[in-house]
């Protein structure tokens, strides 16, 4: 066991893979150059002094073409873990990942498998309106792929290893205000999740939430950032004696649905908190699967706490106001009661 | 590059015709309700995915595009998987579940084609980047047309390759159109091959209509790639000589440009040529043409008693088994 | 007032905007070439005669050129209509729609206006994986674009007309099987939509959603082709005794909210159609939205009639067991009663 | 070309200097923690902004990128206006929603710079197509990186310019580095301009380091666009002599490189220059010197005074009012 930041578990988890099969590699943007930062956020910092530049493979800024170079290579039989500096630029992958990666398989009927990785970074950092999006919902829409977003180093480093172990394209979210990135790379305001990560061989499956505080009056659901966020407010709430669980999902495809389910079975109160837009956020269709499939359950509204539908706005105040917090979920959730 | 044997020429012309004929049937049993969709016809281009592919091994990659049954039928997917597939049997090379936009059998080097137009190159690049690594001298073809020259995504690919020494050969099948739009309109340069330049690997024009110019253009190509000496953008000028999609009247075309393009179609090309030295006789060729024939009937007879999947098949195969 | 198909419709509109306003041009692939198709689905056959190359522009296969071409058009003051030949390749512009003209204003401060058109056919037409995709979900959640959807010839045109003097980008999704096409370019298993349509000028306003059928025991919405579907049902049903109240939201951003409110607190159940993947799809953010602001007032858990988690499959049995259906809407609606 | 008159010489000296120290104020001012966010200082380049941007007019167009400051003063955005958005004071260019990445000023012709590497090329094209439509004699410029060319959009976009002859200059500021990747790494050719070739338009190469180099090219570039001979590609070699954002420590580059371009640094030099033609003395310089230095501190003094936005502003201009 040691104590790790999630950029530092990622890392180890990268590491752990390359050196368990030699046909994963890196490739992205800014990833290996020596001297360089190891990525835009430290995680592949110092690997490819390890790996060399082969296996740590530097691209040109050509988004589709990293993407498509990462689904062919997956196609022919390697392993890549493919990067985005920013998530906001998947949409300039969107093709590739949409209509190629995710569809491969089936459009072979079942012969071909694209065993990548894409990692991204996403939530607002007061970078504005380009380099501050959410990207899950876009792309828990589309079928084919699966999407992790891991909010702790010890799941950051056991998804990621489930991740790049798995034969389908995978899209790992990763929350720049949680990396714990250190030096010149670290983000004010970030978060510290930093946590124990065992330096055994581990990984945490595609597929499985956890609840991280068990409680029966209302389920509250976040991931990533707002995971912290629903956690704190479990607390206040708690010494109101509001008595809240809380979920996080950690894979968001496939989703560990009864999990949820049951978790709501058991409270009869939902909030979903993420900090994304609210119209067609991911937030509603947990919601709609809950006024689906538990709805007999429910003994109120089902709350998102969610971000306006806005861009991201650049100025700390406007940024404040447009994300969610402890305090917009207490109020959410006291307005169920 | 060795001089074509009698055996090379004799077997690309099998090649080709066989092409041509499954492709007419395909657009008979299309008229006829029993392929579904939409259909877009290699007529006339044949000599390219044949004179390409005849330098191909099974571990070698073809991506191809919209237009795919050339090439498959050229890089030996099996015509009664692809029959099938057109006509949403369950025993179609991709079960039903893609249809003629992405035939393709990865068991003989071809994934799925690729509907998007553009976007194989890039997965081109990463599929010869894998062979590389694996120190095989494999290499990886991407076929496209003039038409998909000008998406970024080729740009990003042809750029990558070369930077990256990869294997891989570029195919643009230079048919004069992207649908209805001449690529005289949407490029200043006559020739796509000179997009080579911008990227610093070779650009060749090759005569489309002509298989054994393409065969050897694409023999060099494919070799310096094998040796490990990177990509090259070969553009192989060429015609289709049906319409772009299922029932286009083709009333953007000249009668005397088709007409033109006509009397070079690739097929008759090289029986003439082959009869000129003397290497074959009509009968020979009427041989070949019964031959072919029967194989496509084959397919067809094959598809035609093969089921249609289950409704709920729909829902495999969204994830690797 | 003319008989039309939604194809002549568009035509139409297109026609007057662009007499009326000299600023407005269409933009895409094959729309205008002499001899051709007048684009993927005729929509633009034969105004390149009337009004010329220039203003009926023909691109080279370049999907982020044209989205970038036409809003930087719009920003310089020209109206553009562009268009793309299948829904799907919108992921090929992707960026350009979602991080560019959705966030331009916003960036801005409110000084730039992107007054641009996108239109878009999309639905499973045995076209296969990447021909076949409902797009709408990726775009209701960008905020900053505006999306339409309509059913009928009548709306085409006036929403059409809408969408072409608003100030903002507007997507426009027309369904292959609706457009009534003919010739050579006509669709196996079209729906006839074919309506009335005033020659006069008209439009119909964005954000104002229509009540297609009266009904007081269950509120069914629909949209595109699942309006004529959910019409369909509610007949059938009619003839069970249960009466179905028909929403057609026309427009999906910005929503009618209160339409569709106002309908399930009067009706106490709700259906919700879409061609679309059911996991994020935009019928999931209706039900949200439902289950947040009016569940007091259900009586029942909220249906979602969807397209299963798959890529649209090529065969057509496949194909049928994937799509919605007048069936699939009765089975779903009855299991409310 | 005319010859560059002195006055022109002294304007373009004022201009560089101007967008040098308001920039090392901003580092001050982001070390201090006043403006939040990140920051791509355009400290070294700023002979390419002032040289091209001096044949401008306002009803030219100009679109930046992540590094839009040196662009923005250039063009004529207000100080003030720039000082306010990056502190994310309301009476910012774009009332604090935008920040460093984005700012511009459509009064003066300058739309928010986009972020996205490579974006702003085919928006370029459309303004520049809006322009030739309406019959103005305006050019659009389009700024972006070395980086910025190995982007599908970037290739769009020249075709189109290319194909529809539009009044777009493309003006790549090679400055070596995208991010901490050496240009060299990710192209074969050494030239950017070399890349022209491949859409049948110009490419010039240009001492970016040397501002009356830059505005000798650009003013071909943009009279010919002004004429309706259509885009040109312009590559200005540069050097950032910065870090690419925030605390970038600069470890991927040697001191050796650095100091070579120090040494060229093009503010410096325009001053040797005009020392050198006996056309000002120090004190001259110094008189520019104190006017930047008193333009920048009232910028500041300004920001520094205006209020933030109301946090519920966030919910304004999400459209167009
Ligand atoms: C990204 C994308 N844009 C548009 C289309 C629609 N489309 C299909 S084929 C075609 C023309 C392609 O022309 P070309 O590349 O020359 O190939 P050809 O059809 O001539 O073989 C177009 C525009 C598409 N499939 N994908
Ligand atoms: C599409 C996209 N990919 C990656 C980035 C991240 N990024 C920002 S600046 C930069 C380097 C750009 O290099 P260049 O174009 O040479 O411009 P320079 O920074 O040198 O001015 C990168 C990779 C981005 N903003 N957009
Ligand atoms: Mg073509
Ligand atoms: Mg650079």
């Amino acid at each position: 066991m040691t104590m790790m930041t999630i950029a530092e578990a990622l890392r180890e988890g990268i590491r752990e893979e390359m050196l368990r099969d030699p046909r994963v590699f890196c490739l992205g943007e800014d990833i290996g150059i020596p001297g360089g930062f190891g990525g835009a956020f430290t995680v592949t910092l110092g690997l490819s002094d390890q790996f060399g530049h082969e296996r740590i493979l530097d691209t040109p800024i050509s988004e589709t073409g990293i993407a498509g170079v990462a689904i062919g290579a997956a196609m022919a039989g390697l392993r890549p873990i493919a990067d985005v500096q920013y998530g906001d630029f998947l949409f300039c992958m969107m093709d590739q990942l949409a209509n190629q990666a995710a569809k491969m398989t089936y459009m072979s009927g079942g012969t071909v498998s694209v065993p990548m990785v894409m990692r991204a970074p996403v939530g607002s950092t007061r970078r504005g309106t380009q380099h501050a999006q959410s990207l899950e919902a876009f792309f828990t829409h589309v079928p084919g792929l699966k999407v992790v977003a891991p909010s702790t180093a010890y799941d950051a480093k056991g998804l990621l290893k489930a991740a790049v172990r798995d034969d389908n394209p995978v899209l790992i979210f990763e929350h720049k205000l949680l990396y714990g990135s250190k030096g010149p790379r670290s983000e004010k305001g970030a978060l510290s999740p930093i946590g124990e990560v065992p330096s055994t061989d581990y990984v945490v499956p595609l597929g499985e939430g956890i609840i991280r505080r068990i409680g029966t009056d209302v389920t509250i659901i976040g991931k990533l950032t707002t995971v912290y966020m629903a956690m704190g407010a479990a607390e206040k709430l708690a010494q109101e004696g509001i008595s809240a669980e809380v979920i996080d999902p950690r894979t968001l495809v496939p989703l560990d649905k009864e999990l949820i389910l049951n978790s709501v079975r058991k409270t009869g109160r939902l909030v979903v908190v993420e900090e994304d837009n609210k119209t067609g956020g991911w937030a509603g269709d947990i919601a709609a699967t809950v006024a689906e499939e538990a709805f007999w359950y429910l003994d109120a509204p089902i709350k998102r706490v969610s971000a306006p539908d806005t861009p991201p706005p650049f100025a700390p105040v406007m940024e404040a106001y447009y994300l969610p917090s402890v305090d917009k979920i207490i109020a959410a959730t006291k307005s169920l009661f | 590059m060795s001089e074509v044997t009698f055996e090379q020429k004799i077997n690309m012309y099998s090649r080709m015709l066989t092409i041509r004929r499954f492709e007419e049937r395909c657009n008979v049993l299309f008229m006829q309700g029993r392929i579904p969709s939409t259909l877009h016809l290699y007529i006339g281009q044949e000599a390219v995915a044949v004179g390409v592919c005849a330098h191909l091994r099974p571990t070698d990659y073809v991506l191809s595009t919209h237009r795919p049954h050339g090439h498959a039928i050229a890089k030996g997917v099996a015509l009664r998987d692809i029959m099938a597939e057109l006509m949403a049997k369950v025993t179609g090379v991709s079960k039903g579940k893609a249809g003629s936009m992405h035939v393709g059998d990865i068991r003989v080097g071809m994934p799925p084609a690729i509907g998007i137009v553009g976007a194989n190159t890039p997965i081109a690049c990463g599929m010869a980047l894998a062979q590389k690594r694996q120190g095989r001298d494999d290499v990886t073809v991407s076929f496209f047309g003039d038409g998909a020259i000008n998406e970024g995504a080729v740009h990003e690919a042809l750029n990558m390759a070369s930077i990256w020494n990869l294997p891989v050969v570029f195919v643009c099948e230079n048919n004069l159109y992207g649908a209805s739009t001449p690529f005289g309109q949407v490029s200043k340069l006559e020739n796509v091959a000179d997009r080579a330049k911008a990227y610093g690997i070779p650009g060749v024009v090759a005569d489309g209509s002509d298989v054994l110019a393409v065969h050897a253009a694409a023999g060099k190509a494919i070799a310096r790639a094998r040796r490990g000496k990177g990509p090259t953008l070969l553009e192989c000028k060429t015609y289709r000589l049906c319409g772009h999609s299922r029932s286009d009247p083709l009333t953007y075309r000249s009668k005397e440009e088709e007409t033109i393009w006509r009397e070079k179609e690739p097929i008759g090309r090289l029986a003439q040529d082959m009869k000129a030295h003397g290497a074959v006789t009509d009968a020979d060729l009427e041989h070949i043409e019964q031959e072919v024939e029967a194989t496509v009937d084959e397919a067809v007879a094959y598809a035609d008693a093969s089921p249609y999947p289950l409704p709920e098949d729909a829902l495999r195969h969204v994830f690797y088994e």
